[in-house]
């Protein structure tokens, strides 16, 4: 006696490579408001990261990861988001960090090693980046389960990378989410590499949103360079989650455009065909185009937006620059809420030390 | 429902009264740990807080520590209160990384921004007949951890006050129950919400000749060598460490600076335990008071033993007094 | 543009409740001499078992994981690993031990706090009896790798509970054995109870082989309590597995007949009535009763199985309450291969000590 | 392929060198990890193995540590050396239950019927500029486990033999490689196939007025400090720990007993860390030798801080002067 369990996972895509419509788009596609203001986090996200970059190449920034591929759907993610729901995020998440309300300086601060670039005054709820890969997918469910237990009508979204989903960490995170019923929506930036490891030696899985599967949780999977696929599958999932619905995994499929970050050579492990080729995907040209093509944009249009984007970045660049590294005591004063009198000692001594002009010491 | 004022309870028993004193007191407790509501533990520690305080307080996670350990730092994050149970403090490591990576960090990584107020509570150490993994006392890994407290109590009174104070501190605390001593003794503690302090010692015991120095289940011991070290003529003061990190030093260093003596006892493997760090720091700070080498009596540098020979790894009484009469002999 | 991913998992069973075939029987069924054999063992592993925990009441043996309920499967693995595949267990597995020549002294001497237990002569490159929840699923994966790196055409079966599926480890693992290609086949004991936590609180999931389509795997589920699906599946994947067809997820619905160990107690936390029905299901009370209609079986034949599992029982247990403790000093024997200079002085006191007549204590 | 015998090398590319010696060698010997393979590892410590030995013996694993820990656990039993790369020590936390609970206990749970001849390899310590968890130096954690090996390499030629030895151990060795020096100098290494033993600590130096002890990247400070020290007269012994578990006392004690005055200098927090065993194993075997008491160099009790503040943490030169100051001033 045979019986079948039968499961899937669906794909969207509204826009091909050029921006055209492939078919009907969805009510999302209406707000050209929202659109647009889509487009201008895009393009802001790339200069700054650029220039980021270029921080770091002349020595004024650490080790910093590209979000180059990443604007599209971090931008929906950031767009989807209420002011009052919770960002979980991983480390490349700057599109949405910035519509979160993160400033460039604090990000800046962040990457160019100071922990006051973590201390996110207009998003005080949001997760900090988190370094240790999937780590944060359990803080997710954490957050959302808070939602749950006050009745609230609040949602999570947890970004990860393909990478990411092979931790045990975003396995337990997303079967939790599935048996709480919680309202935490993960979205896996799959870029197709992390570091130098593709996709395919990742998992022998078909697709990664079928891992949604393992959790009893729905899969989702949208082109990621696709800005109306992104919007309305977050929006979807949100509202599912905030309508106490239950969670979902949405697969963002995507490319890694830069090196893995600043201190990786991505020319050792991967092609440059292979890179041409993912340009061509290249979500944001694709907004552009789509844009221009339904009117609401033009050369102009774009000069400003990219001179005002420059400006705007500039600007944080020059009051990152000028900006004075915290005082050493400082690596003791958010330890514990107070100092406990063990630590009173050791305070006291870096204090005395950097008073007496000491560059660097321990103990 | 009515509490009586004082109870004579067991440790375990004390934890129990202290959880749900302040899930009474402070909506934001919440309990959460595999098998922690509907069967109340394994120990019992949680017995009777789902009936009380309903599911969405006390919580059945999934067969995951890393998971318990990073869910309780998404709570915390959000202003809950969690206390996280581990069965045993052997099934501990899976939740390392969410401990050492996020909890300990997350209050200095958003310069306070967000902080994790959460007790990770776990049964440890041995001498209860268990299979492997169930004995472990590896309370110097946490102790060395930066952001983290490592609390221990080793009576019903402590229990129930340290506890207490944990759940209220707003960083993270790993408190750790030995075990062995769940039910070994009951004690009068009145279910009043007084906690104790999270930054010293106690002293159990006042003496003028040697310190020794103890935590968890080892007090006991320490505590009837001392009895019977009195008959010998050596008058020992003992000292609970109770939080053992951040380490009350003062406390540890007043008594060596009377005793010019002392003796460390833990159950834990003796190659950097905690005991190093205490036997370090008075060897630094009471050089000149000390009339002896500060000794150590622990367990050995192995895999505490399957239990038909658990004993033989146990600390006993007679090791004890044998240390103390080494020391007292220089 | 919406496209989709299916995928499935399928469930088989061959017996009813009372052990009548429900329709064709696979192939295995023919091989009487091995139903024989898989009944014997099932009994054998039954009267060790109500032995054991009667030696745990008396004080006699430690903690024990009562095997009632997952008899059949146990059976139906052990017969299906081949002598030169590895077995990879959890803690409730006694009767795959039984068959893969662990003996009855080890397994009393395990559980009865003796590293001896786990010394098992017959069996050398099975892994040693997992306590911590879920973690063997990663040595299975690595003995697997072995297999893979040397080219050999073994395999491996690695037993974990429903509880165990929600950890990382086993998580993780699966997905190895999808990327690699691993001849692994998990089974997954899914007896309903993970201590006291039910199979609907581990997991949000329909079923739990669906895990399996995570990692890119199949996913099976079987009564394990039904023989004949069990050897199937377990027959099937292992023969697929050692071809180089990569390995299998199969999820064994049993029921935890007993306890969780001899320190629960079960009627905390489920009903009579649930016990009673799943006791309708039991798997060797079924075999019977189908060796019985088939005329294979009969009482006299009952009884004289019960009294040879009786007697070889009887005879290990002497064996193991006369067999001595370790000597203290085997704590620091193989710790490493040899001991270092560092421990001589600590295995040097435990002699002396023990010399000296002490009954316990540390250094 | 002809290896020149002797080759210039920095330490990251003497770890190479016995990596591809020993896979040369045994071709039990593996190696797994991410992105150990196709990129060579991202500080390029297992460049050319792949293309040498092949995709079965050299792996890029999923991305999960504690599979990569529990893989090679697995591997082991079945006779394979396993190598497996942790790629910060940052991220060895989800590895620890693997480590601890398996690796380190396989032969005495089996009563050595299996055993785990793995070595863990991480880059540690901080001062490269990286991002937070990329500067951990949590060697004390590995070291308080029974069953385990730690070894710290601190120059090119002990990276070579004290990595050819940890591979051909049979028992689990944590490598924890100083990436701070990963490039800082390079020494000529004959690449023979020679190893170095692993229960030795490494006089550098010797002195007859204080120990300095220390192991890792502070090697070098701590050299540079004993060069400083001559000049004001004073002759220091600096002794390289390199296997701080199990522990050579023996070496340590020699030298103290002839200078009478120690100072132990690490990266890692204080509290808890390796220096403070040695100390209390000092200052209980050397008690009548010493002079002065043992103290310690290290890093602060906190959280290693970002880039732009990581040097305020870091143990100086001028520290371990004033240290020494302050232990021959009495
Ligand atoms: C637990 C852990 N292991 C290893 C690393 C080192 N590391 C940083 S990023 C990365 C790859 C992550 O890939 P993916 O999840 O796909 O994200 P992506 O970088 O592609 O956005 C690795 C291995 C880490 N940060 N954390
Ligand atoms: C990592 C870990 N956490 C917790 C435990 C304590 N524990 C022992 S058995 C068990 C339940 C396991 O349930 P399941 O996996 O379904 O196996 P079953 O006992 O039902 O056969 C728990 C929580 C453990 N042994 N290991
Ligand atoms: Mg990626
Ligand atoms: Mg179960």
């Amino acid at each position: 006696m045979k019986q079948h369990h039968d499961f899937h996972v669906d794909s969207t895509r509204y826009l091909d490579d050029h921006g055209n419509a492939l078919g009907d788009l969805p009510p999302q596609a209406e707000d050209t408001e929202r659109t647009l203001a889509a487009y201008r986090n895009m393009v802001l996200t790339r200069t700054f990261d650029a220039k980021t970059i270029a921080l770091q190449r002349t020595g004024k920034c650490g080790t910093y990861p590209s979000v180059l591929g990443h604007e599209v759907i971090g931008t929906a993610i950031g767009q989807s988001l209420a002011k009052t729901d919770v960002f979980v995020p991983y480390y490349r998440d700057q599109a949405v960090h910035i519509l979160r309300g993160a400033t460039l300086l604090e990000l800046l601060l962040y990457w160019g090693g100071d922990e006051r670039g973590s201390a996110w005054k207009n998003c005080p709820e949001d997760l900090p980046i988190a370094v240790p890969i999937a780590t944060q997918c359990c803080h997710a469910v954490g957050v959302a389960s808070a939602f749950r237990i006050r009745g609230e009508d609040r949602a999570v979204v947890c970004c990860v990378g393909d990478g990411g989903t092979s931790k045990g960490d975003f396995l337990e995170s997303i079967n939790l989410a599935g048996a709480w019923h919680l309202p935490v929506v993960f979205v896996v930036i799959n870029n197709q590499w992390a570091i130098s490891t593709p996709r395919a030696i990742q998992t022998g899985a078909e697709t990664i949103a079928q891992k949604a599967i393992s959790a009893g949780l729905p899969g989702h999977i949208v082109d990621g360079n696709d800005y109306f696929a992104a919007v309305e599958a977050l929006d979807t999932a949100l509202d599912r989650a905030r309508a106490g619905k239950g969670g979902a995994v949405i697969e963002a499929v995507t490319y890694r455009l830069g090196d893995h970050t600043t201190a990786d050579d991505a020319t050792r492990y991967r092609s440059a065909e292979e890179l041409k080729k993912a340009w061509e995907k290249d979500g944001v040209k694709r907004l552009q185009n789509y844009l221009h093509n339904t009117g609401f944009w033009s050369p102009n249009k774009e000069k400003a937006l990219q001179a005002e984007c420059k400006q705007t970045v500039e600007k944080a660049v020059e009051v990152y620059l000028a900006t004075d590294p915290e005082p050493p005591t400082a690596m003791l004063d958010f330890l514990f809420e107070s100092l406990p009198a063990a630590l009173v000692g050791q305070r006291e001594r870096i204090a005395a030390k950097f008073r007496g002009g000491a560059s660097g010491g321990g103990q | 429902m009515s509490v009586p004022e004082i109870r004579e309870v067991t440790l375990v028993e004390a934890v129990n009264m202290a959880l749900a004193w302040e899930m009474g007191q402070d909506e934001n407790v919440v309990v959460l740990g595999e098998d922690v509501a509907t069967n109340g533990g394994v120990f019992r520690a949680t017995v009777g807080l789902k009936e009380r305080f309903g599911f969405k307080r006390v919580m059945d996670t999934p067969l995951a520590e890393n998971l318990i350990a990073g869910t309780a730092v998404g709570m915390a994050t959000q202003g809950l209160k969690p206390v996280a149970e581990f069965q045993f403090m052997g099934f501990i490591y899976a939740g390392m990384e969410q401990i050492v990576s996020h909890a300990a960090r997350m209050r200095n990584r958003t310069r306070g921004r967000l902080h994790c107020p959460i007790v990770y509570r776990a049964p440890f150490g041995g001498g209860i007949h268990a299979p492997e993994h169930h004995s472990e006392s590896t309370e110097a890994l946490f102790a060395h951890i930066p952001g983290l407290r490592v609390v221990i109590p080793s009576s019903p009174q402590r229990a129930y006050g340290l506890l207490l104070a944990a759940i209220r501190n707003p960083d993270p605390v790993v408190f750790l129950e030995p075990k062995r001593i769940y039910r070994a003794v009951t004690q009068s503690v009145p279910n009043n919400g007084e906690a104790l302090p999270l930054d010293t010692c106690f002293t159990l015991r006042e003496g003028d000749d040697v310190t020794l120095i103890t935590w968890g289940a080892c007090v006991q011991e320490t505590l009837q060598a001392a009895t019977r070290l009195i008959e010998q003529g050596v008058s020992s003061e003992v000292i609970d460490v109770a939080t053992v990190s951040p380490l009350d030093r003062e406390t540890l260093l007043c008594s060596v600076a009377k005793t010019g003596r002392a003796v460390i006892v833990h159950e834990a493997c003796r190659n950097g335990g905690v005991g190093a760090e205490i036997a370090a720091s008075i060897a630094e700070s009471a050089f000149l008071d000390l009339q002896a080498p500060v000794v150590r009596v622990t367990g050995y540098d192995t895999i505490m033993p399957y239990y038909r020979n658990e004993q033989a790894y146990l600390p006993q009484v007679s090791d004890i007094i044998e240390a103390v009469e080494q020391v007292i002999a220089l």
